[in-house]
């Protein structure tokens, strides 16, 4: 079987097959040097693997998410993919300077400020608006000098991460 | 001895708590909020009681919900543990009128202690060494710059009542002084009821480090030595440990340091485990800074090398017995470390991370021990503080400690929620932390100077690509790229933003 | 230093080792068998090397497959853990011809111990006290029958190259002689591929009580002290403790032991940890029984009253450091107590239960030691000893050390196989038990005295009923009486064969 | 809901209902008191349960099995049955000393000798078949005086918990 990965962005073509419960691979990194051998892979306890590759031990972790895989080798954590072709067309929102800008909550948590109104001239780096959670308090700047054109934050509201507090343009 | 104790906390300490109640065959009561019935205080309590809705001041700090759980349940003595209402002198002197035993010092300990101006005016009349600067709180920015320009820049600004670091300050020059002095005074307001707020000279590189005394109802009172906690984030330590490396290297350093923590205790009438924080410039000068009348967080490196129980002696004082010890039976043995496991990224501004813990392996094996609050499977809460656990290991020497705790967190695996378990290894990598040179801006500036990158196997790339590909095969019919609804979905968001650094 | 040691063991006593490597940043290599290729150890190590078949004849005894492992992953050293080669000269002859260091005695020390009677006849030539008996083997039941009246009835008999109970036999009349002669010699056979057996006066209500020696390879030499290991079951240690109760409470009695042990350890020319074993008679008379030439599995008690870390110095004087401790330098503090982890049935003959670990919940806290070759999902063997994790507390006395091993055995759960740890619980309330009245045959008497019921709460059955029906509702739609394939049936089989009872 | 249960085989009848968030319960055993009542239950972990009954708090462990469930509280174990009537009527093998006589394994683990051949006489007690599992062995005595007319049991074998080894008759 053969697969198109990027380990921490880093892509690569992954060959791999079952060989008499052990398995086969084949690893080409657009850049560095081709790994192939043989391993010995065991799945001790959900998502966690005993891999052995020429005698050589690890203990590998890894978990599903929703833009690839979270893995785990001796505390080093990495981001494996398969690559998708449409993902490297995309650009979200939020890059460069130019035109709206979202600004959303860093982190899980509840709004305990609003220091704008919608329709308000703020300067880039202003503060808009303060989150809370776990006793910390994180305040929101502005990505950009222009006007609030979409303020979703309410004091008070519990927001999930990521979520859409204000539009700024 | 008491027949039954209201534990009148959360988390990890209130665990720790009933596990010493449990060893001393006296019943526990759990109180807690609509957000913990499921926690693991609640699941090792005997009994437990509904305190209210998950914010704190409609739980945790109500009083009178308390007081009610204490008749219900016909408790005849609570434990504070840290934090809540464990330096709140009402809350004590409400026991008091209950007629139930509050495990602490008395109320008008707390409340002179609690005070940090009037605890450094108790220190300079005794003649204990503090740093210069107000003796009582300012609010008006005109006399602030005044004594801010009297002690010199850079200064501090302090909550009176706070802790913690909350409505804490640094000011480097007299432009940023009116701000911080707003922005503190709020903070401390809403962390504390009480804006109060003084300035003090700032000590440049200091070591935070703090004497460990216990003292009886009967005048008896003896220290246990220091803590390190230097290692700090946002004013927060998160890391501890006993003995601290420059006061083992300087003799007589922890006997001056533990009398001056003495006298302060016996003037103010100190009695049950209190702890003397001061913090240390480099040449050694020590100053007092405050004293916390209740058990500390970082208890345990304490008990790790004295092999004193601190809180089971906090109950037997408590419950009026005396002390059999004096000074010269407290021994030192090795070095005990402590990580504080919170729920935040360290390489993203310890941005807090609540949510599902998806798994949970705990390090075993000689010298460890870990006090945890949490397990698989159990939601996070966003309203309370992020500890999650404290990691210690005991060691013979300090580089047998540090080489303890960095096997053990290599056995510590927490996913669902992002945690500083691979920060620490990073730290105890740090040559200028294994020689022990510590300040409080230590972590601050190990992250400014970039943390390595834990070493890398030849194989790891392919290997992380080959375990996934299996993986994928054998768990998830899903496509590689498709999104998920797993628990584990906080992790991977806070794990996305580290991934992009 | 060693840069790479073998660990050529298996289960708890293999992931100690690797744990004492790591912390030393030694690479450790793995070996195991076709039925542990995913156990822990294997997991923990850094290298792994595959022996061959499941039965230890094939795998774990294979001389020659561990000396192939060496040479293939250029380990510089190999640490035989307990059982299986730790006491086999042969072994430690091949290390040494391959020019790798063998990590324990000399084979010439280990050959001369590894004789009861070579050993019993060196003890007798120092004067040090033996139980009376034969000093060589003995096959023919004339003779057998001659020594027997000799030294009197009950007597023991004993494989001479022997150890765990196997081959051992109690015999209290003549008429008993000749099958239990037979029985031994064959167990002590199939067990050490050896059938000789000798004979020695049996001593009523002995108590078990070793000590722990540590020799460097350039003569320096010290004791660390006694364990108490008298309860047993078939002849093998459930629960140890350091110090002994009986010891501690005899002034004088720690030195007249450790000073017998260091003089045999002296005489043997003996290096590395051992530990020399003494029966003690109701008096307090001590007999010599003989020496282990090994690390001992209780190992970890005489760590946590001491602070010595028995396998990083095992490793420290295999490389050949001097052992920098004199007699005075060791101090005990407090009091521990070992509890064995069996995957057996108390309650049924202590019926072995191999299978699937369904659930593992480890406890934590303070004083808490846990070292557990196991872990939720894997699959015991049933190839191998029963032993799957070894439980420690530490506390200031011996009534702090039982109170909170209660605490923590209430906090371990482990379920798909049937385990002693609710047996532990029922042992620590005894009041023979915590009055210090030990002896071999305490656990038998107990179990005969029918163990009491743990206290059930007046909502006990309500309760039961209850959860289960709201369980059954939520997790199964299966009605509640039909069968179930869960990795749970074995332990539930087992669990049933008590339930009747 | 109401079931006929069993704990460590005593009888009772429960009915018990979900009330906002609660379980209310009636629990009647054939002897001994009746208990009613309003349980907060909450389920921790799988097969963990927190129960609060009257603010008194506790940990109930169960899983499923193939005669009903094992339930711990503090570690006291329990089997808790929903009764089945024709269990009741039913007996199984191996009952009395009269008839034939089964041999069953044990444990898990492995035959390492067999002392009878099939045919032969032997008196009750007699040693047959010894099993080992985890270094022990456990000699398997005859029920009964009898002759073996059935021997499964081969040297070698691997045998699970509770396989026929042999017949007495």
């Amino acid at each position: 079987m053969k697969l198109q990965v990027s380990v921490d962005d880093r892509p690569a073509e992954l060959s791999f097959e079952e060989a008499s419960a052990e398995w086969r691979f084949d690893y080409r990194p657009q850049d560095g040097l081709a790994r192939s051998g043989t391993a010995s892979l065991v799945r001790a306890e959900p998502g966690i693997y005993s891999v052995l590759i020429e005698g050589l031990a690890y203990e590998v972790r890894v978990v599903a998410g929703p833009d690839g895989y979270y893995v785990d080798i001796g505390g080093r954590r990495s981001v494996v993919k398969v690559i998708d072709p449409r993902a490297l067309s995309s650009t979200g929102p939020g890059q460069g300077s130019q035109g709206r800008q979202t600004v959303t909550a860093p982190m899980p948590g509840k709004v305990v400020r609003v220091l704008i109104a919608e329709g308000d001239e703020v300067a880039a780096g202003a503060g808009l608006i303060v989150v809370e959670a776990m006793k910390m308090q994180n305040e929101l700047k502005s990505p950009k000098a222009g006007r609030i054109v979409q303020l979703k934050a309410q004091v008070g509201a519990t927001v999930k991460l990521g979520e859409l507090l204000a539009v700024v343009e | 001895m008491f027949r039954k104790v209201l534990v009148a906390n959360r988390g990890e300490i209130a665990v720790r708590i009933m596990r010493a109640l449990r060893e001393m065959d006296i019943r526990s009561v759990a109180v807690y909020s609509d957000a913990d019935r499921a926690s693991l205080h609640v699941r090792m309590a005997d009994e437990a009681f509904h305190l209210g809705p998950a914010p704190s001041s409609e739980s945790y700090l109500r009083i009178d919900r308390i007081l009610e759980a204490v008749r219900k349940h016909g408790a005849d003595a609570i434990h504070p543990g840290y934090g809540f209402l464990s330096e709140n002198a009402e809350f004590a002197e409400a026991c008091e009128a209950e007629g139930i035993t509050f495990i602490g010092p008395s109320a008008a300990t707390i409340r002179q202690m609690g005070s940090k101006t009037a605890a450094r005016k108790m220190a300079i009349a005794i003649g204990a060494p503090v740093v210069p600067g107000t003796e009582s709180a300012v609010s008006d920015p005109a006399e602030a710059r005044q004594i801010a320009r009297a002690v010199g820049y850079p200064v501090l600004l302090k909550a009176a009542a706070g802790g913690g670091g909350k409505g804490m300050r640094r000011v480097d020059s007299e432009s940023e002084l009116e701000g911080a002095l707003r922005d503190a005074a709020s903070e401390a307001e809403r962390a504390f009821a009480n804006s109060a707020v003084y300035i003090e000279k700032l000590v440049e590189r200091p070591r935070h480090i703090e004497i460990q005394v216990l003292g009886d109802r009967h005048g008896n009172m003896v220290h246990l030595g220091e803590r390190e906690c230097s290692l700090q984030r946002r004013h927060q330590k998160v890391m501890e440990e006993s003995p601290s490396p420059l006061v083992s290297a300087r003799p007589g350093m922890r006997e001056a340091m533990g009398e001056a923590a003495l006298s302060i205790a016996r003037h103010a009438g100190y009695y049950n485990a209190g702890t003397v924080e001061f913090l240390v410039d480099e040449t050694g000068r020590f100053y007092f800074l405050e004293m916390n009348t209740r058990l500390q967080v970082e208890h345990p490196v304490t008990e790790l090398v004295t092999g004193y129980d601190l809180v089971q002696l906090q109950i037997r004082i408590a419950a009026g017995e005396e002390l059999r010890l004096t000074q010269k039976d407290i021994a030192w043995r090795g070095w005990a470390i402590e990580c504080r496991i919170y729920a935040e990224d360290p390489h993203n501004g310890f941005l807090p991370s609540p949510g599902m813990l998806a798994d949970v392996e705990r390090p075993t094996g000689p010298g460890v021990r870990l006090d945890s609050g949490v397990y698989a499977g159990w939601e996070v809460p966003m309203e309370y503080d992020p500890l999650l656990a404290k990691l210690a290991v005991w060691g013979e020497t300090r580089e047998a400690a540090i080489a303890r705790m960095k096997r053990v967190l290599g056995e510590y695996y927490v996913s669902g929620i992002t945690t500083n378990i691979s920060f620490f290894r990073q730290i105890l990598d740090d040559p200028q932390f294994c020689a022990g040179h510590l300040h409080t801006g230590f972590i601050d500036e190990f992250l400014r100077s970039g943390a390595p990158d834990p070493p890398r196997s030849p194989d790891y790339d392919a290997m992380a690509a080959l375990v996934t590909a299996v993986f994928s095969k054998q768990e998830t019919q899903r496509p590689v790229d498709a999104g998920t609804f797993s628990i584990r979905s906080r992790w991977l968001a806070e794990g996305r933003v580290r991934g992009m650094r």
